[in-house]
């Protein structure tokens, strides 16, 4: 491996690298990168990080510019190629082959195996242990190697997506919004990784909105705008507002204390909902106005639960209500038969994995965007066009959703400008309860406030949220309480004022003693602790 | 199998006037084939070929417009040639045997063609089965009930329902009309209506439609009861010309109305698709099958020429469209 | 326990024809059920030959005593219907004859039983020919192309135009069916107009062809001809739209059979002993 | 398209021994079939009946094999048919003709069987066309080629290459434990090899092994060239049989081969699959057709019990299946 001795040769070099799709998306861009330096890469959604990381991966051709790595001129023309030469990259999307196993994707593109070409016995136990050995490098032992990937929850996939990238053969390694769908404990598995292979003197480039890990763990900062590099520099040298101001080009308001919304009248409550070992009896009830976060580890169940409360999947036990403004309580018993019915009840879902469960890839923004109520903008069946477009340029320029224009292919959009169309949908059609996972997933910090704004309007006008989010300081800045997931479990329950990162996190290990530190209250009505 | 999305994928909808280039490739296909084929024969670019052509393909493009439904929501109908039969077959049992007016026969066999649509439909709603093994299983059971229904035999309907087939506009018949009109209504439903925005939408990511709170099992229900009744439509069309309801009528067709769909740049795996291309894709194969006939040529090699043709289509097609996006 | 058990295997059931035959098997035995049990199979197009042999093992294992078949494929069936014959069941053949060749390859005698397609065909020719002067140009629609009888027909209907001396356009496969027969006729019709006559394989083909004739407005000055007699072509003939078809009396066709079988199982005679050919007879049909 | 991978889109790979339950629904169908047949003819259940069909399928279950892997890489592959009578045809040519020695004679039709495979994967690698089309035009013209070769008619080739057919182990067929061996060697290469693993990750979702630096277009191309080469060995397997080149052999074998390894819960949408469920699925229909003729079942009652008996097949699969996902 390259040695940290002179820490004066880049490894690799940018020099005036561009894009353009139909219009441009990366100016010319000139940075360097030295081995052992891990670089933070931030922008807005669509500023263009992840084509320029795509670019140094050999996933995208670059309009114009070099690529020096060691000083050679280097031009990947496919991802593979770029691997040979040691550069590896963290996709932002995730590409794993769901019916493939956790061991066969971990491998995929190199997986051992004797004799005769590809038609050759697969090693099993050579790829049992290579399998084991880049799980063990994310805390991941408990695993089963031979599950297929599709059937495990999405972060636990982000987790593999990053193992499988970990090898000790990298020199320069590429990681898009690792951490985007991780809880603390995973990242700091992570940055633990981050720290082991920067000693090694593998360079990185980190891509993130959570500004506070770019400064936990980068040395240097580039900040894109508009497919423009305006600042690139140590980390330390600037303020997170300073960032911010650089990045999104006007200051953005992150007040991180707001006051407890007042409590409306009960809106939904849960009665023990489970399914299976994964969600287990959790009860729990959402007021109007106010927002009910949702924290725990990959993998708590909490996916599973608004999936549950949804009418996704069908629950094995317990009951959903729902308190309309007028009329009765409407009782779901096991939940609703389907998402259409939990919708024509006034129940909504934003999803976690916008790409396979939540957009219509191939087909324009402006589709997707109305999709949860396309009677809305028809009349007697028929489209009204016209008015669709004027709905969704409202919900493009509210929160600033970069595209050419709104028919453009959501599936061309950068993820977070993606997520805001999902957003958008529900800003559509109005809900009585909206459950959101991970609804600012890969959105930068100034249309994440934007965000914020819309859910803020939604609380005023009656609705009760559901949130679940992996970010913490995310779910504490805006929740009215917040409930901790472990196990299938909801372990615990907090009011706003109760919880500190510190208590939230506790509550969220399993092994973690009873939550003692007298912040927590136990799930007040809704306790239920049937250790299996 | 989620292709990476490709600007190809997103055509816009283009309604009739829309974008025209849309169908550049396969007017130019069209027009190749018909200099070609009047280089090679004198009597071929005439108004009787254009007569002839015109009063052969409404069966197979009111079929075809019902397969672009089928196919756009990535399910597939291999039992519409069965369907035709039973239908025709419906109608001349009710004529000949039940002394039913035409009328009341035609409404019959209508009704036969949607319960075996809304079978196919209903099965593989209920159960998630495919649609290719629920079809396949429906061309069987359906053939066999043609059978029975004809007892395995021609019966002669007399013109009863030739009405459908008269000359109409010069010597143009009502049924051509017909299948103009009915693709122009499909195509405004496909790209103008709620409807057709939910079966794009289901073809294209139906757990996404699901979880946007659209419950798909209706649409498609209603899409394959839809090929049922227009398999019914297009098996009275076929009788009314040959005043025949003839047991094996339409074996095979399934395949011919799949490749005219598919010609008129449909995708197999849902999402995409056109009724307007459909019908360029009719024209093309009717083109191809009257003028091969018509110069007389062998039937290997009219064999052949069709396969290499149904290829070449595509790929003209295909590399059109790939470079009218690159320039995007 | 001793009746014998007789298997009918037919070819196309889509085809009027056959199921004629069938039914007038059915009808046979149950006059006299007691003398002999019958299974009848089909397949389910004349080109199916490995379904058809299937079938024949299948009644091997059935353990019938005798075989009626009409064979999809004169050769194909051959290696089969002599293993039959070496397991001790008779073998008739009916409507299609196996190929001469094979059969003496194989050192095997299996009676036919049945009419002369390429005769039959001729007649039908013969009596279009008194309407048609020498150097009329007309048109022949054939079956399968790749089967016997489609190309005995043909032959057969060549050899009464040739005799005319009428011009015969190139032949078209109609594929027995009629659809199919119509494209071909409008085809036809168009590229040569002054066509005076259409000769079809099969009356499927010929109803087609008359719905073409009529579409093409030229109802009486092209004439029609057709094979088999089938009902549905009862109305044509009357109506003049059509000028004459073949009977070969496909009801009878299996039931000469059976009693060809029955009769050397009741006298115990052998395969080899049996004789060649049958000929059954073909009437033509006008109106 | 893409639906949510559920646990059923996951099964582990079940080789042999693996989890006998993945079976369980199609063996039971099997058990099923056969108890009801016995019970309606007193032969039906006999080492005869056995002998026939295990000397009927091996032509069906090789096809069915190079088509599971087709299937899974999310293609279609019609002209199976075609080019089973194309091998057929040249094997007789090149002995009746040519003179060729039977082995040389075999290896002729293997190669042309070889070549079809490559035409048909390589024209739709290369233009990215879907298989469906693509296949469907090789159906055409490979037929016609079929028609040139043998001149339309059956060809006559005696026992050159009757030892194919000829019994083995008591009245069995060579072809048969040909068919049984491949079926073993396909499933093991389908779960066990590099390549394999590549073909169900092409299926499932191409873009991610593309990313994961696997070209999938020799892959592709290497699936239908085994495609060809199955067919072409199927080819001669049945005209061994026949000890004939028939033109028409095989037309509509494609939709039965299809069925079997659907019924086999072979997912048509790719990424799913498993070669000795194929081989149960092609048991299924071999044994339904045996005992539908044993039982002289009129035609219409034989197509209208098909039709039912495929679907229930998949129904019975299908519920068995999600029960025993159901408990995970
Ligand atoms: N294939 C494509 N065709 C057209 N435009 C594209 C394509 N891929 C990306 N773009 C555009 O390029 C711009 C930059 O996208 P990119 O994904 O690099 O943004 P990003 O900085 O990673 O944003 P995010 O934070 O949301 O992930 C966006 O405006 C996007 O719409
Ligand atoms: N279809 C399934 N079959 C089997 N196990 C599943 C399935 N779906 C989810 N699981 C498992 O259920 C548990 C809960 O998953 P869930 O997705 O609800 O968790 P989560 O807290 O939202 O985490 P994530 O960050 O992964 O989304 C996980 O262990 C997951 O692997
Ligand atoms: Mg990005
Ligand atoms: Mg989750």
């Amino acid at each position: 491996m390259s040695a940290v001795a002179q820490p004066a040769a880049p490894v690799l070099q940018l020099e005036g690298v561009g894009k353009d799709y139909v219009t441009q998306v990366l100016d010319r861009i000139t940075l360097s990168l030295r081995p052992g330096e891990v670089l933070a890469l931030t922008g807005e959604n669509g500023a263009g990080k992840s084509t320029l990381s795509k670019i140094m991966a050999g996933l995208v051709e670059p309009t114009r510019g070099t690529l020096l790595l060691d000083g050679q001129p280097f031009a990947p023309r496919s991802r593979r190629e770029a691997e040979d030469h040691g550069v590896r990259m963290v996709m932002q999307e995730l590409s794993l082959v769901a019916t493939l196993t956790v061991a066969e994707n971990l491998a995929l593109g190199s997986i051992p195996h004797g004799g005769l070409w590809r038609a050759g016995r697969i090693d099993r136990s050579a790829l049992r242990q290579f399998a084991q050995q880049q799980l063990a490098r994310m805390g991941l032992q408990d695993i089963d190697l031979d599950t297929p990937v599709g059937r495990l929850g999405i972060g636990t996939q982000q987790l593999i997506e990053i193992a499988r990238n970990l090898r000790d053969s990298t020199r320069v390694l590429l990681l898009d919004e690792p951490t985007a769908m991780l809880t603390p404990r995973e990242t700091q598995e992570l940055f633990t990784q981050i720290r082991r292979l920067k000693a090694q003197g593998v360079a990185m480039v980190y891509v993130s909105h959570r500004l506070e890990e770019l400064r936990a763990i980068t040395d240097t900062m580039a900040i894109l705008r508009d497919g423009q590099l305006v600042d690139w520099c140590p980390t330390a040298s600037l303020s997170e507002a300073e960032v911010i101001e650089r990045m999104v080009g006007r200051p953005v308001d992150q007040d991180e204390n707001q006051p407890t919304r007042p409590a409306g009248a009960r809106r939904l409550s849960v009665q023990g909902l489970g399914r299976g070992d994964v969600v287990r009896d959790v009860s729990l009830e959402l007021h109007a106005g106010q927002i009910f976060g949702i924290a725990g580890l990959v993998g708590s169940g909490r996916t599973e639960l608004l999936r549950l409360i949804f009418g996704a999947d069908r629950a094995d036990r317990g009951r959903v209500e729902l308190y309309p403004d007028t009329g009765a309580p409407v009782v779901a018993e096991g939940g609703w038969r389907s998402p259409a019915a939990a919708l024509a009840h006034g129940v909504g879902l934003v999803t976690e994995d916008r790409k396979a469960q939540g957009l219509l890839l191939p087909l324009p923004i402006r589709i997707n965007a109305t999709l949860s109520d396309t009677r809305a903008v028809a009349r007697a069946g028929v489209l009204q066009t016209a008015q669709e477009r004027a709905r969704v340029a409202d919900f493009v320029q509210r929160l600033r959703v970069r595209c050419q224009s709104q028919e453009q292919p959501v599936g061309q959009l950068s993820g977070g400008n993606q997520q805001k169309v999902v957003f958008a949908r529900w800003m559509h059609r109005p809900c009585q309860v909206l459950l959101l996972d991970e609804p600012t997933r890969g959105v930068d910090v100034g249309a994440r406030a934007d965000i914020y704004a819309v859910m803020e309007q939604m609380c005023a006008q009656g609705c009760a949220l559901l949130v679940v989010s992996s970010d913490l300081r995310e779910l504490m800045a805006i929740s009215d309480r917040i409930g901790v997931m472990c196990n299938g479990e909801l372990a615990s329950v907090f009011e706003r004022g109760q919880w500190t990162e510190q208590s939230l996190l506790a509550a969220a290990f399993p092994d973690a003693a009873e939550p003692s530190e007298g912040h927590g209250q136990a799930a007040s009505p809704t306790e239920s602790r049937e250790l299996p | 199998m989620t292709p990476a999305p490709s600007a190809a994928d997103a055509r816009k909808p283009a309604f009739l006037t829309g974008e025209a280039g849309t169908y550049l490739g396969l007017i130019a296909v069209l027009v190749l084939m018909v200099l070609l084929f009047s280089s090679m024969s004198q009597y071929f670019f005439s108004m009787d070929t254009l007569v002839t052509i015109a009063n052969d393909i409404p069966a197979v493009a009111v079929m075809a417009v019902g397969m672009t439904f089928v196919l756009i929501i990535a399910g597939i109908d291999l039992s519409v040639g069965s369907v035709m039969a039973l239908a025709a077959a419906v109608a001349a049992h009710a004529m000949l045997n039940l002394n039913a007016s035409a009328p009341v026969a035609s409404l019959m066999a209508l009704a036969a063609g949607l319960v075996c649509g809304l079978i196919t439909g209903s099965v593989s709603v209920i159960w998630r089965l495919p649609t290719f093994i629920v079809s396949l299983g429906m061309l069987e059971a359906v053939r066999g009930l043609a059978y029975v229904v004809t007892d395995s035999r021609t019966q002669y309907v007399g013109d009863g329902i030739a009405w459908l087939s008269a000359p109409f506009v010069g010597a143009v018949s009502v049924s051509f009309f017909a299948a103009i009109a009915l693709t122009v209504v499909a195509q405004w439903v496909l790209t103008r209506s709620v409807f057709g925005r939910h079966v794009v939408g289901i073809g294209t990511n139906e757990e996404a439609m699901r979880l946007a709170g659209i419950d798909p099992r209706p649409i498609r229900l209603t899409v394959f009861a839809l090929m049922g009744l227009l398999a019914a439509v297009a098996g009275l069309m076929q009788a009314a010309r040959l005043e025949a309801a003839d047991p094996n009528a339409g074996s095979g067709i399934e395949l011919q109305v799949i490749a005219s769909v598919v010609i008129g740049g449909t995708s197999l795996m849902g999402g995409r698709g056109s009724v307007l291309a459909t019908f360029l894709g009719v024209l093309i194969t009717a083109v191809l099958e009257a003028g091969l006939a018509q110069l007389g040529v062998s039937d290997p090699s009219k064999r052949i020429i069709t396969g290499l043709v149904i290829v070449a289509a595509v790929i003209i097609d295909t590399l059109r469209q790939r470079r009218a996006d690159a320039r995007h | 326990a001793d009746k014998p058990k007789v298997a009918l295997v037919m070819k196309s059931m889509a085809n009027d024809f056959f199921r004629t035959m069938e039914e007038g098997a059915k009808a046979y035995q149950k006059a006299n059920a007691a003398q002999f049990d019958l299974i009848s199979n089909g397949i389910k197009d004349e080109t199916d030959t490995v379904a058809q042999i299937k079938m024949v093992e299948q009644m091997v294992n059935q353990r019938v005593n005798a075989i009626i078949i009409a064979p999809a494929d004169s050769k194909a069936l051959v290696p089969v219907l002599k293993s039959a014959v070496d397991k001790g069941i008779l073998v008739v053949n009916i409507d299609n004859k196996l190929d001469d060749a094979a059969l003496k390859e194989k050192n095997l005698n299996v009676p036919f039983v049945g009419p002369d397609n390429r005769a039959g065909a001729k007649l039908v020719g013969d009596f279009l020919g008194k309407q048609l002067k020498s150097g009329d140009e007309v048109g022949i629609i054939e079956g399968v192309s790749t089967t016997f009888n489609a190309q005995q027909r043909t032959l057969g209907f060549q050899d009464a135009m040739k005799a005319v001396g009428a011009k015969v356009v190139p032949v078209q496969s109609g594929q027995w069916e009629i659809d199919k027969g119509n494209t071909v006729a409008a085809s036809m019709l168009r590229e040569h107009p002054g066509l005076k006559a259409l000769l079809c394989g099969n009356d499927n083909m010929a109803l087609g062809a008359v719905a073409a004739v009529k579409a093409a407005g030229k109802t009486g000055k092209v004439a029609v001809v057709g094979y088999d007699n089938i009902a549905a072509v009862k109305a044509k003939l009357a109506d003049g739209s059509m000028l004459a078809t073949a009977d070969q009396f496909g009801g009878k066709q299996a039931v000469f059979g059976i009693e060809t079988a029955l009769k050397a199982l009741a006298a115990k005679q052998k395969q080899a002993d049996m004789p060649a050919v049958i000929k059954t007879d073909v009437v033509l049909v006008t109106k």
